[in-house]
């Protein structure tokens, strides 16, 4: 299992077929990448701050549970912090298990952690100046499925 | 005790800084809080909300009436936005 | 709407990043990659057969139920048949939306369908032979959610 | 009536070929498969166990009792492995 967290790019579809090489017994991947969203058209770009030391802790720690609740071969995360561009990969999750059940809950359970436990703050660059991204409340409510 | 202080996202904006080392005799989040929204108006304004919220505890998260002896650092912040 | 069924291999991190690069407005790419499993640390051959005209049309199909259920910027399934050797991907979908319970939601209902109503058969190359691979009741059963 | 019938998978090895054209009076799928097993012994073992069997009718999923008035193509298989 592997955590990065780091500022520069990544390439989703390399992270993704370097993950699904080294899972020797796994019949099924399924992975996440959340992109940076245009608004309205017009593509923003993106500030990510995180917490050092506790970001990596915190979703080590998801994986560790993930890892206890489901059957996996191995699972990824990559998180980017900094300034990213419209469209650019802000982070990836791949879980890769025997049966598909188990990576499809792996990767909704860890997404659902990461979006709300995971100390990461985005902040929208738009034509009208910064907003720091508001967390939603459905984001909060999806962890009590687990 | 000395404490490093620590905030993020909008909460270090409102503050002005990212971190400071504080000496405090609080003994839980809470005092430590009211300790500091007496300092000026851009902490009293950071910390107006208490449920908008966040604090960890060396880097875990905890609540706002843990206990602070044997903590080293402390950080406020916002409702994380990862993923 | 993408719909691929072909004999010859394919590199899952290109598809999903040529398919990530066509949805803007999309915040969620969700994908799953089915690969030949090894069995006991041999890694099997596979033969796929399929129903050339009802194959296109059944997983068509499928995509256009998802599309009515789920908000989805772009939805992409692709499916080998014939000859697949040890760890090749099999299979693939990439569902794209704006946020990330709808991209989740259709991939698992698109390869709920596809594993138990698209008309593939597979057979398994082992050491012992040649084996088709039997539908599982958990396959059939996980219709039921929908 | 003139029917393409369509074989998969083990269904296909047991008959031991892949398609044929049948000229048939048979009103549904059921009275086809009666037809049918009364050939021979590997069409006979081929439909032996219907639960097991799936069918499609002009490439779209149908059921035993489904007539076949206006059918031009009848496929029969194991259940789907796909994905």
């Amino acid at each position: 299992m592997q955590v990065v967290v780091q500022a520069k790019a990544f390439d989703a579809g390399a992270a993704l077929n370097g993950f699904a090489a080294g899972v020797a017994g796994a019949g099924a991947v399924v992975s996440f990448t959340g992109l940076v969203r245009d608004n309205g058209g017009r593509l923003a770009a993106m500030e990510i701050e995180h917490y050092p030391g506790m970001t990596e802790k915190a979703i080590a720690s998801m994986m560790d549970q993930a890892a206890a609740r489901w059957a996996l071969v191995d699972a990824l995360v990559i998180h980017r912090f900094g300034r990213l561009a419209g469209g650019e990969p802000i982070m990836m999750v791949a879980v890769a298990s025997k049966h598909r059940a188990d990576a499809f809950q792996a990767a909704e359970f860890l997404m659902d952690y990461l979006k709300s436990r995971a100390p990461f703050w985005k902040k929208e660059l738009g034509p009208d100046g910064a907003t720091w991204v508001a967390a939603r409340d459905e984001d909060e409510t999806a962890l009590e499925r687990w | 005790m000395k404490l490093e202080v620590i905030y993020f996202a909008w909460v270090r904006e409102r503050i002005g800084l990212p971190r400071e080392l504080i000496e405090t005799r609080a003994q839980t989040v809470a005092d430590l809080v009211t300790e500091l929204r007496a300092r000026d108006e851009s902490y009293d304004l950071a910390f107006a909300d208490l449920a908008s919220l966040r604090v960890a505890l060396d880097q875990e998260l905890g609540s706002f009436d843990a206990p602070l002896a044997g903590v080293r650092e402390v950080a406020f912040f916002p409702p994380m936005t990862g993923g």
